[in-house]
């Protein structure tokens, strides 16, 4: 069962995708989903009430007077459409600031396609 | 001089448990539901009195006091730019925040009276929540005039200063209270937003307590400056809230409230509008000043000497 | 007609907020909190008022009055199914929410009555808690029948229903007040669960004017018809709770009371049973039109019409 | 035999929703805020009545009460050691918990005592805040005496236990509540923590049920032994609290209230400090023998036995 | 310090495993909880409160009256109990909706062995 | 768009770089804060209110009695910034317990540098 990063199915049952793993502000949170509305992008995931540290210093949810929150998102989809929101999210995340770290993942098929 | 009131020693019990690292603390719900609590319990307080008056009377004087609140950060600003030196940036907040009001501390202000069974107009409240407005409106002047870098958001501004939680409920909770007051339908709702207003205040000034204590380290690394502006800037405040009070003729217990709104400073709304209309200046300074200096200066000493003051200013013989 | 109470208008606030934009939030935990004071101080209260009649007398009467509840989405089906177009699922479901009741509706029914010093039956309190039963089942065949795809989960349907948290907090709330009421042992729990019952209300409605606002896109995208629906099926609906509770030899109170329960509808027990009986139906759609047309006609307009609804057949010589 | 109070049925409803899986779920936000109003609370109507007395007098006496209560984990040790057959450490751990005291129980001695309208002496209160320490670190020395591995973080332990919440707030409270008395300013506080305390403690033990019911199983599978060690120890407790109260001359009322705060053990404090001073104790068994068997028995049949002791002592010809 | 995905140590201290990200409804939690324990799982790690958008539309976690609740399971385990995991995982995924993730990753030594 | 691992720029507008996913108590979160200043880190985001299960047993941060917490930290960095980190990280996780997981990623070139 190993893993090869050639982007076709590698391990019975599995899809080779691109993860996407972003963290923004709140505040931006709405665009970023219209965002990958628009990039035609079916799933992902949304955490909230994340903190941390970045070139906009420490950013800490549980600070009642600050009210600073931000949060992951995380999304999985094939090659093409990864392409697709890189091209549209680099432009946005300049506004936004945060990060979006992308890597190689298998998508285990079962549930209903939604990617 | 005046006792302290019971209900602001769980001030200092909340500084106290941050300052000796106690466990203590208060879920972040609690915090907010006791902050929507005041803001509409303070609302309906004032609402239910003023629907005693004739509005229309009090409105021509009302709308300069609020007008007036404008002088507040446009004195504070040079102080704090000049001898402050201070960036425009945060000049302009921390001016906007003194301009602002705490709505807490209008509610010790208001314990204080009614521990003294003394008489205050009820409108207070509403010059309280449309005080912000030129407050923020005026700091947010100063802090961007001239400056380069991205335009000022005015829109997005507007939209949080009027339609931001502390105005729209506060207003939300006169209306209601002066609709109450007018049906004479006080009686089921004053259980709640009267009866239990000190034991809210109470827990609020905990928690506020814990604020401060996680500030003091902030406030401590700008020194003398700011502590000494903390202190002496609301008493000169409040000095002119006072002599707007007499001037104006309101009660005693009325120009004690003026001189504590413009004494006072905000660490909710102010802090929300800034982050919007000025997003280079430092929170940490603004919020440190206003929680860590004069919020606990006003609770503790602030009032006493307001209501001396007001005291003082109605003793002239006109 | 009637005067509006105060505290409906905190519904009003509640929405407006929404439509503005305000930043105004009620925390998750104070909604949740609020809604296990609301159940255990319905209960409660009925409870104690129940303490004060022999429970037999009134068994059959209150049997009747749920049993005949079933009729409530019998009738609703066919309009929806019909008229409305709907799906099968979706009509059943809907059905269900309007059969099943809204303790809001019945506290703000309450509270009508509190301010015109008018008598009522404890026990419709018992009637409101077991009425979610036969709605919620008949409501489920009607979705379910005939239709293929997986087989509906009655198991765990019926244990939704029997331990779901409206049920149990508002049987808990009858049974410890009927205890205190027979033991004489109400006074130290009435100081929170009956003099800050209207406070809580409040909060509370404050709250389902935002969750409101926040339904209104989904009902505008159905039009007219979810409209005239959600407006029309309660008055009629509320007309045969009436009619009952007049043949039934309710007092006045009583009667509009349970026109109230007939004519209200579910927004958190059904949806609740729903997602788990029949996962297929849109619940935008039926909490749409619960919560965004019926229960704010309700507490305007819905309540005092029952009242007169009440008033006139207690006209009726017999 | 004493009737039950209605206040406790809410734990009964709270163990039952829990058994029949009710999705009965109470706000941690909530619960974390109930406990810092009841530890408040409490402490608040010990510090008001404490203001009539002359502190120093009691101050011996109070000591002697608070040091003494060492002898319960002293006690419990060898028991749960040698018979209950625990590992040290564990043995330890839940001698700690034993010693320590349940506010809660306190609190419905205390309601229990008012329903009876029988005075007790207010400053039991300091003394059920100031019990903690001696029994924790009795237990902990217990725990560790020669046990190998890491050495016992006393600084961190003794750093929990006295600022830690539960002491924390009890002696704000009480400091508050005897400045409030001195001064004569009770009154606008009283509203909220004396007339309200009833009813948070109904809130608070439905939690405690729902949290009951989830140790049960713990609790089970721990057996015989636990079950009757969690309703005997406290009885013997109880009893040496009764006569120790009874020798030093207090009141029926503050005899039973050092009864019960003997007989009671700790859900809170005592965990969270044994993590830092035992952590290689499982606190699933102290946690389900304390809130699983002996708070409920207490509650249920402890108080009204510990009010019949403290009444058999005062018969006793001196 | 290159990661070589050949499955044996490749940096110092640490061991190649597998990384599994599963999203589902958190009335699925338990179920998926059991069947990893049957898988002999001795870690994993639960984030609850997570919201996002999939096959069944929009699920948000503060939408009071919907009450709709992800939760996210982060497991790292060795290949051969991956393989495990991923034969009962599959069926059960088809009943749950929902996603599951996997890729390589590094497990630094140092902790107690929890996979 | 295939990722290749060898630590320079592979996909446009992307960077390689290592991905950190520590587990711990949040009891340790403020020392391994300290540890990841002191490595220079100069990003990270926090996830609290975390539970799973691991050598200690189950921990759930939703049982109000155990008060028992985990934290994600989830941090991006370059490779040298990398090594740093595992060195300092591997002695104190011996004492923190939990886990830390090492991965392969892009960072989306964009947002102002924070790694
Ligand atoms: N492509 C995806 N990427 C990330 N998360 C996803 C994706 N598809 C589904 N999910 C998550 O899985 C949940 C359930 O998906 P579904 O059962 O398809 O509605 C969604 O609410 C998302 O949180
Ligand atoms: N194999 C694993 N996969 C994912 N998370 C883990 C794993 N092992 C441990 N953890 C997480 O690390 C926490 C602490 O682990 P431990 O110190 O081993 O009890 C656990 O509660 C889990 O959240
Ligand atoms: N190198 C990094 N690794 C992980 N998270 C990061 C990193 N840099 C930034 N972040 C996250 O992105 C948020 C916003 O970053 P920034 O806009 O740079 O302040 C931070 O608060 C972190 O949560
Ligand atoms: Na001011
Ligand atoms: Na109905
Ligand atoms: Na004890």
């Amino acid at each position: 069962m190993i893993i090869e990063l050639s982007g076709k199915k590698i391990m019975n049952n599995t899809i080779a995708m691109k993860r996407f793993e972003i963290v923004i502000g709140i505040e931006q949170l709405e665009q970023l989903t219209e965002l990958l509305d628009r990039c035609g992008v079916r799933g992902y995931t949304i955490l909230k009430n994340v903190g941390g540290l970045g070139s906009r210093g420490v950013r800490d949810p549980d600070d009642v007077l600050m009210e600073e929150e931000n949060v992951m998102v995380v999304l999985a989809c094939k090659d093409d459409q990864a392409q697709r929101v890189v091209n549209e999210l680099r432009p946005a995340l300049k506004g936004f600031g945060g990060m979006c770290l992308i890597s190689d993942c298998l998508w285990l098929e079962g549930p209903a396609i939604s990617y | 001089m005046a006792t302290i009131q019971p209900v602001v020693l769980f001030f200092v019990f909340g500084v106290l448990a941050g300052v000796i690292k106690s466990d203590l603390k208060i879920p972040e719900a609690l915090y907010k539901s006791l902050s929507l609590f005041l803001l509409i319990a303070i609302g309906f307080k004032g609402g239910v009195s003023m629907s005693k008056y004739e509005i229309m009377e009090v409105l021509p004087i009302a709308s300069a006091m609020v007008v007036l609140a404008a002088l507040i950060p446009l004195t504070a600003y040079p102080i704090l730019r000049f001898i402050g030196k201070f960036t425009q940036a945060d000049a302009g907040a921390i001016s906007a925040h003194y301009g602002s009001v705490s709505a807490v501390t209008f509610a010790v202000g208001v314990a204080f009276l009614a521990a003294k069974d003394e008489y205050s107009e009820g409108y207070m409240v509403l010059i309280m929540a449309l005080m912000e407005i030129p407050a923020l409106v005026t700091g947010t002047i100063l802090a961007r005039a001239g400056a380069s870098g991205e335009k000022t958001q005015w829109g997005k501004l507007m939209h949080e200063i009027l339609t931001g939680t502390s105005l729209y409920l506060l207003i939300a909770g006169v209306i209601i209270g002066y609709y109450a007051g007018m049906t004479n339908n006080v009686a089921p709702l004053d259980k709640m937003f009267m009866d239990l207003f000190m034991g809210v205040l109470a827990f609020f000034l905990l928690e506020m307590g814990l604020l401060a204590a996680s500030r003091l380290k902030a406030v401590m690394a700008k020194g003398v400056f700011i502590i000494t502006f903390g202190i002496l800037f609301p008493i000169t405040a409040g000095l002119f809230g006072a002599y707007l009070g007499w001037i104006f003729g309101l009660s005693e217990g009325g120009t004690m409230l003026l001189a504590v709104l413009y004494a006072s400073c905000s660490y909710i709304a102010a802090p929300a509008a800034m982050r919007i209309a000025v997003p280079d200046a430092d929170p940490a300074v603004s919020i440190g000043a206003s929680l860590g200096v004069t919020f606990p200066f006003n609770i503790f000493l602030g009032v006493p000497i307001y209501w001396e003051m007001a005291h003082w200013f109605h003793t002239i013989p006109v």
